[in-house]
């Protein structure tokens, strides 16, 4: 990891005005470095903030505070040509196959759009790139003058992967890509993800609620919880051996066919509050079973509690000793 | 205190939309052809005459400074003078609009009689030929021009069988039964017409209530469908008819103008008529701006309707 | 019986087409206050049904000599307040009429002193001779208010109006109704009166006359000429029809590029089938008019005062004043039946070649865009009428004429009525009046089309209503029978 | 089963009643638009032409629908009247859209200061009754039909700002418009054009097809206050408000306008409710 | 192996449409339930899961559609020889939707839900009903039950919103309660807590759950047994533990094998190609051979729901083959 970061979000903050004077902060200082060719996974549950992150990273939501960089460069200071450039780079896979389609548009169009908007070459060229993205996502050319209502879901969640795929991007945002299929569905997306990454080389930055479905494509793996991310690691190492008390739980709360009775489920009580009126300190701690007092009062950084392990509980090293004590001569 | 609040927040968005209208009407009478002063010469119109009038009137004046007059006294219910008679307009709407608010009344509860049961009775039965059959026929009702409707109740009701006085009939302070009587016949043609558009309102949204999951609920409960029907889905369906309501309240006021001048009553409708002949700018301004104050206060209680009918909107 | 007695009691229900504009003698504006304003105010001077002198609140008169008339009082006549009606009140109106805030200044322009000469006498000084006064009295200008309530009043008696008429104010609801009850001190104790009047305003025609036949109405005003067969088909009710000196004419400016030429004038007079114009647009209901006056009037217009329908003579005359494809604008009064005339003129008038553009306007803007603005050099609409023939011919042919929008006189007029206001006598006026009709047929300066005749609906129970050349019924001798 | 078989045939039966009623209307339209195009040559005579010999005279093989009070043709009248109210309408309802289209998407699409401000302007002209407004913006530009109609599409025109309003707003939080925005979409040719106005336009056709209707209404009622067509010209509301002057004399003809306004506004509203059906995503 | 079944469904069909749109929805759906059983079903989108929840509770809209064969709840028939429904309120049973911010009515308060629900199946006074219905509350773990009574739904969270649905459907005292879907709108961490409390009640009070999903995880977690459905038929049922760990039919191991885990990262993911077909799409012989690897030329003969071992059925006539060639993971 001496390389730097492609794309980087630097404690950005995205907050929403809610009705006349109240706000919503729904990303509160995040950092995140996503490296060139690698996988990251950002998982949490639903508000925690996840899709706002993805928007800031590519300017459709305002980002109060922070820097995105991408190769190093403020995203804010580009225009025209670089400002091209970046969005060309950075595509969006969208959530919901079926909304993120224009309805009274053409599949060929859809796919289209991009270069169309980016006045890139002749005309039959975009359509040529378009074809060519739709065949490589599956699609065979009796599918362009189809409109989306005549798809199913999972051809549609292709085309959509087609359209960010036209402009030959570098990263690729996955934002609950698969979350609306059906699991044979979403195995075959999940496939074709992980083909389209060797060959299109891009980095991915996938964004899901499911544990599985994360673990499965990441390298490295973000947990968000409130608008904060409260532990990041790679994913063997989340998985197996998670150092915050809201990753373990989440990772409990999973539920998997083959170990139901195996692994111990710890039952969270209470309900996640209100991104309105986050609690003070930790914000885990009104449902974080080892909470103690200063929780409610410390903010709790995010820090390195492993190699290449980020938790940002006040009490990691208590709850879960020093078995992965900070390896700096690796790095 | 709820309430309070919702009045409050709903009175304080209507207070720019209310200036503004005063002030669409004010620019637009004044740009009204024809001299104020040529009507109150009438036959005695000589140049000197006119010249004194005008001079009278005081139309020579800066349009902000007599909009400002103008406005401040409206709102402590001082409306002016009428240009034609010197008399007070507070009080000639005070006389005239009883009659058309009456009318009003009396055409919203034919046109709820009419449209509530019917709309909620063939949500009920949607899709079958009694459906069919009734928004068909309240489709055709929408389409009668109303003042055309109050031709004929009049041809059929009033000269025919004589069931009903005809227009001109008798002045509400002095024969309020007579008077009253006399407005059946109006109160039908604007409210029949009225009735088609709830049948129709009432029944989407009341197929629209009764197509939704919670009904479902109901049912798996075991609730019965009268239940269902006239208390869960009718409450839910409120904020389409308190909207559509609303909206019958200002059609209404616009109707009146035409419906009045059939059945020759003298509510607001044939006094903005008048004041427009005579280019009484004060009238005019005055029953366009009653007419507002009536169209935003029925938004303002729809408006407020909503919040209390529905928990969501706050 | 009972039934009779009860009947008795009942007010008398008027549909009148306009409401007062003011219920102040001197501060109204409209000819059609009058009909609201007699049951209150009696006047100084009377009039019969052919617009005749009688005595009124005066007994009687004379012309002391050209510039002086001296009135005389009736006895013990009071106000509804019960005030005196002696020569000073009669002062304080006269002085009342011709000063600040009265819009009949005019009227009264010749008079310079109202002089007391005792209780029951009162003078006229006037400055020059002015022969209409004896009517004007009979007008706005004769109606006497008490002169307590009016200084009470402010001097505006608009909303509370206290004259010595037949019958006292009740209530006045604007643009509705108005409605007054029987005076019982009333001067005249023969004559029959109704308990009450309630004069409900129904500007629509139609409104009006569905009103009379459901029974809504004893009386209905201004029945339209299309609606008068159906009504005098009608069970229940009669059609009351006289004629009266209201003239339904075309205005035309004879300073207009258009109208400019009298040969012109005369063609399009000449294409116009009066005969057509009254049977289609009034349905027969009034007679033709050639002048300013109708026939059958003390002051009629002389036999040679005629138009005979004759195309080809108008055309002849257009050609020879070198017009050809001659177009004008003419505006009309809004209202169904004189936009039916337009129409009627509009194809006349197309025959001869000419054409001519309909420009429908509601009265007021009609009469501001003719009269002020003269944004048409032609309007179609009406003349009311005066009570003397002298102020017709002044208002609408001599230079200062607010009806006359040239501005200029009509040849010969001014020589003409100098003659008429020599003396009050009907007949000695009468030469100057034939001049003057003469005059005016010489130069064209208006097409007249036709007198329409007065249509009052009358339920079947009421008797003994009257109506006067003028069109201005008074109630006095109505009864329900 | 017999309650279910029962309900079956009632609903083929409604199908049938649906489609009669649908057939109806478009008959009713088609047949209006034949007469709007070839009024000239359906009318057996000139519309204006006067007969005073022959006036009010009931209906006859020669006058089919009877003459009128100065014996013009009522049938010619109506024919011609016909072309005159629908044109009328449909400029109303086409000024409406001219002006209410723009500003209801920028409305929606816009920052909040403009939609608010423009909703202000929306509310205090929907505050007025719309005939009491098109009487006054009537008498201020001149009584004629095309200043009526004018001033019917100022009165219609905050029904299209209010719905391309509503409809913008929905479809703006659409992914599909966040996915265009994300490669850079934005502007009138780019987002606008292809995006937004295909998204919001059906609903807005639906509301043209009930304006249509209350156009028509509109253009009676004017008409029928001598605001709207000027005479001699012909519409269906002067027809109507000259037959209402002759009622007693002929009373019949009272029917005829009053029957065309009523079934073109109500085939207009089968239409739109057709519309809508058809659009209905359910359907599909 | 006496006990009476709580629920025992024979031959349940369900048409939609009429005339030439007619489409069977259900093909010969039977199975049965025990008392205090957890039974699972599951399938993919469009498999019939929710039509057969819904033909049960009897909420289908019987103008579109049509129902066939016979159910008995508690030894009670669910349909009269007229094939009349018996009144909802005498059938205990109740179900748990999947939304549940739209299944429950937006514009009354929980506590009038709840009350009105207690008074019409349990016959319960107001107050008496207000009491219980606090107790309920309480039973599906909301705090300050007091509180929530007067709360409307929009107030609630998400899985808030979900326990007072069970609390509505607990109400109804059902010896039966059908939960579709009930945790799909929810997060994993409230997932969990109403899985557990889903089972905590069926427990405690000898409830029986048909329990509709797609996640196998969830199957696996919470139920004693599992149908699988496919295609409006049931294709292979029997207790979890056994169909999991070796299914017997192609398309319930498919499913599993499509399963993405933590545990087996970088694993190409096995897909099932093609769709599920909609009802109306004419199959001859076995519904799933279009999509199956294991076809054969017999699967073109139609196929019967029959024993695979001692407690499960399977609808392939490859099972056995399939099975012991391990030709599976
Ligand atoms: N445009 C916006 N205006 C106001 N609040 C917003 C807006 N977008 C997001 N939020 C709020 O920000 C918080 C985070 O939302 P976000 O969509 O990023 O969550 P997420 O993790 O993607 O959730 P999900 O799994 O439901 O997609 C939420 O509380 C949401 O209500
Ligand atoms: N009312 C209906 N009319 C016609 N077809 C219907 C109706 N309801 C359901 N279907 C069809 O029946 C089939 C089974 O639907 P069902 O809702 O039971 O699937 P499901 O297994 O619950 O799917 P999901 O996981 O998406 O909820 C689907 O193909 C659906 O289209
Ligand atoms: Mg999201
Ligand atoms: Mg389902």
């Amino acid at each position: 990891m001496t390389s730097p970061p492609l794309f980087s979000l630097e404690s950005v903050s995205v907050r929403f005005a809610v009705g006349r004077r109240r706000h919503v902060t729904a990303v509160d200082r995040v950092s995140l470095d996503l490296f060139e060719g690698e996988t990251l996974g950002l998982i949490g549950e639903s508000g925690s903030g996840k899709s706002t992150v993805a928007r800031a990273a590519i300017g459709l939501a305002p980002v109060s505070a922070g820097t995105v960089r991408w190769r190093g460069q403020d995203v804010a200071s580009f225009a025209g040509k670089e400002r091209r450039r970046f969005t060309e780079s950075v595509q969006m896979v969208f959530q919901d196959p079926h909304s993120a389609l224009d309805p009274r548009r053409t599949i060929l169009q859809s796919v289209r759009e991009p270069l169309d908007v980016m006045r890139r070459g002749e005309k039959r060229e975009r359509e040529q790139i378009a074809v060519k993205a739709l065949e490589d996502v599956g699609l065979s050319a009796q599918f362009l003058t189809r409109y989306p209502h005549q798809l199913s879901g999972g051809q549609k969640q292709r085309v959509n992967i087609a359209r960010a795929l036209v402009t030959d991007p570098k990263v690729l945002i996955c934002d609950e890509s698969v979350a609306a299929l059906d699991v044979a569905l979403q195995a075959e997306i999940l496939n074709l993800l992980q083909d389209l990454k060797a060959e299109y080389e891009l980095t991915v930055l996938f964004i899901s609620h499911d544990l599985s479905v994360v673990s499965h494509l990441a390298d490295r793996i973000c947990v968000m919880y409130l608008g904060r991310i409260v532990e990041q690691a790679t994913t063997p190492s989340l998985v197996d051996r998670s150092l915050h008390p809201y990753s373990e739980a989440l990772l409990s709360a999973q539920p998997l066919v083959h170990q139901s009775s195996a692994h111990r489920r710890i039952v969270l009580s209470g309900d996640i509050p209100s991104p309105l009126s986050p609690p003070p300190g930790c914000r885990f701690s009104t449902r974080c079973p080892h909470v103690i007092d200063s929780c409610r009062s410390t903010v709790p950084e995010l820090a390195e509690v492993g190699h290449g392990h980020d938790s940002a509980c006040l009490r990691t090293a208590e709850l879960y000793g020093r078995e992965r004590p900070v390896d700096r001569e690796a790095s | 205190m709820r309430i309070l609040r919702v009045v409050g927040t709903s009175v304080l968005s209507a207070i720019p939309t209310l200036i503004l209208a005063t002030l669409i009407v004010f620019l637009l009478q004044r740009l009204i052809p024809g001299d104020p002063a040529v009507a109150i010469a009438g036959d005695y119109a000589t140049p000197e005459n006119l010249a004194r009038i005008r001079e009278d009137l005081g139309l020579d004046g800066s349009l902000v400074t007599q909009y400002l007059t103008w406005i401040s006294g409206a709102l402590t219910g001082d409306l002016g003078t009428s240009y034609q008679t010197g008399e007070s307009i507070t009080a000639l709407i005070g006389q005239r609009l009883p009659l058309t608010l009456i009318l009003m009344l009396f055409a919203l509860i034919v046109a709820i009689a009419i449209g509530l049961p019917l709309g909620v009775m063939a949500a009920q039965k949607v899709d079958t030929t009694f459906d069919r059959f009734l928004t068909t026929s309240a489709t055709f009702g929408i389409a009668i021009p109303n003042f055309w409707l109050g031709m004929m109740l009049i041809i059929v009701f009033a000269l025919n069988l004589g069931w009903f006085p005809g227009p001109g009939g008798a002045s509400l302070a002095e024969d309020p039964a007579q008077a009253l009587r006399g407005l059946v016949l109006p109160a039908i043609a604007l409210g029949l017409v009225g009735g088609a558009e709830i049948c129709r309102q009432v029944r989407s949204a009341m197929v629209e209530s009764l197509s939704t999951d919670y009904v479902r609920t109901h049912r798996a409960k075991g609730l019965s469908t009268a239940s269902i029907v006239w208390k869960h889905a009718l409450k839910n369906s409120s904020l389409p008819f308190a909207t559509i309501l609303g909206i019958q309240v200002s059609r209404l006021i616009g109707s009146a103008v035409v419906v009045e001048a059939v059945f020759g009553l003298s509510g607001i409708g044939s006094l903005a008529v008048e004041a427009t002949n005579q280019r009484d700018y004060g009238v005019i301004q005055a029953v366009v701006f009653v007419a507002a104050m009536i169209i935003l206060l029925t938004n303002l209680i729809v408006d407020v309707s909503y919040r209390l009918l529905d928990p969501r909107i706050s | 019986g009972g039934g009779g007695s009860s009947d008795q009691d009942k007010d008398l229900k008027v549909a009148a087409a306009a409401d007062a504009s003011s219920l102040d003698p001197i501060r109204g504006n409209a000819g059609t206050d009058h009909m609201l304003l007699y049951p209150i105010y009696d006047t100084l001077v009377s009039f019969d049904s052919g617009l005749e002198a009688e005595p009124g609140l005066a007994e009687s008169w004379e012309q002391v000599s050209p510039t002086e008339l001296s009135l005389t009082l009736r006895e013990g006549v009071t106000f509804h307040d019960g005030e005196p009606l002696d020569a000073e009140a009669v002062k304080y109106n006269l002085d009342r009429a011709m000063g600040e805030g009265s819009n009949i200044q005019a009227d009264l322009a010749a008079v310079s002193e109202v002089r007391v000469d005792d209780e029951q006498t009162v003078t006229l000084v006037l400055d020059h001779p002015d022969a209409s006064l004896l009517l004007v009295l009979a007008d706005r200008a004769g109606m006497m208010v008490s002169p307590k309530a009016a200084e009470e009043a402010g001097g505006d008696l608009s909303t509370q109006p206290v004259g010595a008429g037949g019958w006292s104010f009740v209530e006045w609801r604007r643009g509705d109704s108005l409605k007054v009850e029987r005076f019982d001190d009333y001067w005249d104790t023969d004559v029959d009166r109704v308990a009450g009047i309630t004069f409900n305003i129904i500007p629509d025609p139609k409104t009006r006359v569905t009103s009379l036949r459901s029974g809504q109405q004893d009386v209905a005003m201004e029945v339209a000429p299309s609606d008068a067969d159906s009504l005098e088909g009608a069970s229940g009710v009669t059609l009351d029809q006289s004629p009266r000196v209201n003239l339904h004419q075309v205005y035309l400016n004879r300073a207009s590029e258009e109208l400019g030429d009298p040969q012109v004038r005369r063609a399009l007079s000449l294409a116009v089938d009066r005969d057509v114009v009254l049977k289609s647009g009034y349905f027969d209901r009034g007679s033709v008019a050639y002048g300013a006056l109708p026939d059958g009037y003390w002051a009629e217009p002389p036999e040679s005062v005629v138009y005979e329908h004759d195309p080809q003579e108008a055309e002849r005359l257009l050609a020879e004043a070198g017009v050809s494809g001659l177009s004008f604008d003419m505006i009309v009064n809004a209202d169904s039946q004189t936009t039916r005339v337009g129409e009627i003129l509009k194809e006349q008038w197309a025959e001869i070649g000419v054409t001519v553009n309909l420009i429908p306007r509601e009265i007021v803007q009609a009469t501001n865009d003719y009269f002020n603005d003269r944004k048409a050099p032609a309007l179609l609409s009406q003349w009311t009428g005066r009570p003397d023939p002298a102020m017709t011919y002044r208002l609408m042919f001599s230079a200062e004429g607010y009806f006359n929008t040239s501005d200029e006189a009509v040849p010969g007029i001014d020589e003409a009525l100098a003659q008429t206001d020599e003396s009050v006598e009907p007949t000695e006026r009468k030469p100057g009046f034939d001049a003057a009709a003469e005059a005016v047929y010489a130069d064209t300066p208006f097409f007249p089309l036709a007198f329409q005749d007065s249509l009052i609906g009358l339920r079947d129970d009421v008797q003994g209503f009257e109506s006067n050349l003028l069109g201005k019924p008074k109630f006095l001798g109505v009864s329900f029978g | 089963m017999s309650v279910i078989a029962s309900r079956v045939q009632g609903t083929t039966a409604r199908r049938r009643a649906g489609r009669f009623s649908v057939w109806v209307s478009y008959a009713i339209l088609a047949a209006v638009a034949l007469v709007v195009v070839f009024a000239g040559v359906l009318s057996p005579s000139s519309p204006t032409a006067q007969n005073l010999n022959d006036i009010l005279l009931p209906m006859s093989g020669a006058h089919p629908l009877g003459t009128d009070d100065l014996g013009r043709d009522v049938l010619s009248r109506m024919l011609h009247g016909t072309r005159v109210s629908v044109l009328a309408a449909m400029l109303a309802v086409g000024i409406a859209l001219v002006v209410g289209l723009p500003i209801g998407i920028a409305a929606g699409w816009g920052n909040r200061w403009l939609d608010v401000g423009i909703m202000r302007v929306v509310d205090a002209v929907m505050s007025f009754p719309a005939i009491v407004l098109a009487i006054g913006i009537t008498a201020t530009m001149g009584p004629n039909i095309t200043n009526a109609m004018i001033a019917v599409g100022v009165v219609l025109a905050p029904a299209i700002i209010r719905l391309a309003r509503a409809q913008t707003m929905t479809i703006r939080s659409e992914t599909y418009i966040e996915a265009a925005r994300s490669f850079g979409a934005s502007g009138l040719r780019r987002m606008v054009l292809p995006h937004v106005l295909p998204n919001i336009i059906q609903p807005i056709l639906v509301q043209v097809a009930v304006l249509m209707g209350f156009a028509l209404i509109a253009e009676a009622s004017l008409s029928f206050l001598q605001l709207g067509v000027q005479p001699p010209n012909a519409s269906w509301g002067a027809v109507l408000a000259r037959s209402y002057t002759f009622l007693d004399q002929a009373p019949m003809q009272i029917f005829i306008p009053g029957l065309a306004i009523a079934a073109t506004v109500f085939a207009c509203n089968i239409i739109g409710d057709e519309i809508q059906r058809l659009l209905d995503p359910k359907r599909k | 192996m006496t006990t009476v079944p709580v629920l025992n469904v024979q031959g349940l069909e369900v048409f939609f449409g009429h005339g030439e749109e007619r489409v069977q929805a259900l093909h010969d759906v039977s199975f049965t339930i025990e008392r205090g059983e957890i039974v699972g079903l599951v399938g993919e989108s469009g498999s019939g899961k929710t039509v057969t929840s819904l033909a049960l509770m009897g909420l289908l809209d019987p103008r579109s559609s049509r129902i066939e064969g016979q159910a008995e709840l508690d030894g009670t028939r669910l349909w009269d020889d007229a094939n009349r429904r018996r009144p909802q309120a005498e059938v205990p049973m109740a179900m748990v939707f999947q939304e549940p911010m739209t299944a429950l009515d937006p514009v009354f308060s929980v506590g009038y839900q709840l009350i009105e629900t207690l008074r019409l199946r349990q016959g319960l006074s107001t107050a008496r009903a207000r009491a219980a219905a606090l107790d309920l509350l309480d039973a599906v773990g909301i705090s300050d039950p007091r509180a929530r009574l007067r709360a409307y739904p929009h107030e609630l969270s998400g899985g808030m919103r979900q326990r007072v649905m069970i609390a509505i459907a607990l109400a109804c005292a059902p010896q039966l309660l059908i939960a579709d879907e009930p945790t799909t709108a929810v997060d994993v961490t409230i997932q969990a807590q109403l899985l557990e409390l889903i089972k905590g009640i069926a427990a405690d009070r000898g409830m029986s759950v048909l329990f509709v999903t797609h996640d196998l995880g969830v199957v696996a977690e919470t139920c004693d047994r599992m149908i699988t459905m496919y295609a409006g038929r049931i294709v292979e049922r029997g207790p979890v533990g056994e169909v999991l760990a070796a299914p017997a039919h192609p398309y319930t191991s498919g499913l599993l094998a499509a399963l993405p885990s933590p545990q087996h990262r970088d694993r190409r993911l096995a897909t099932i190609p093609g769709r599920v077909p909609p009802p109306g799409e004419r199959i001859t012989g076995c519904v799933f051979a279009p999509r199956c690897q294991h076809r054969a030329d017999i699967c073109a003969e139609p196929v019967e729901l029959g024993p695979f071992s001692a407690a499960r059925e399977v609808r392939c006539v490859r099972a056995h083959e399939i099975h012991t060639t391990g030709a599976d993971t």
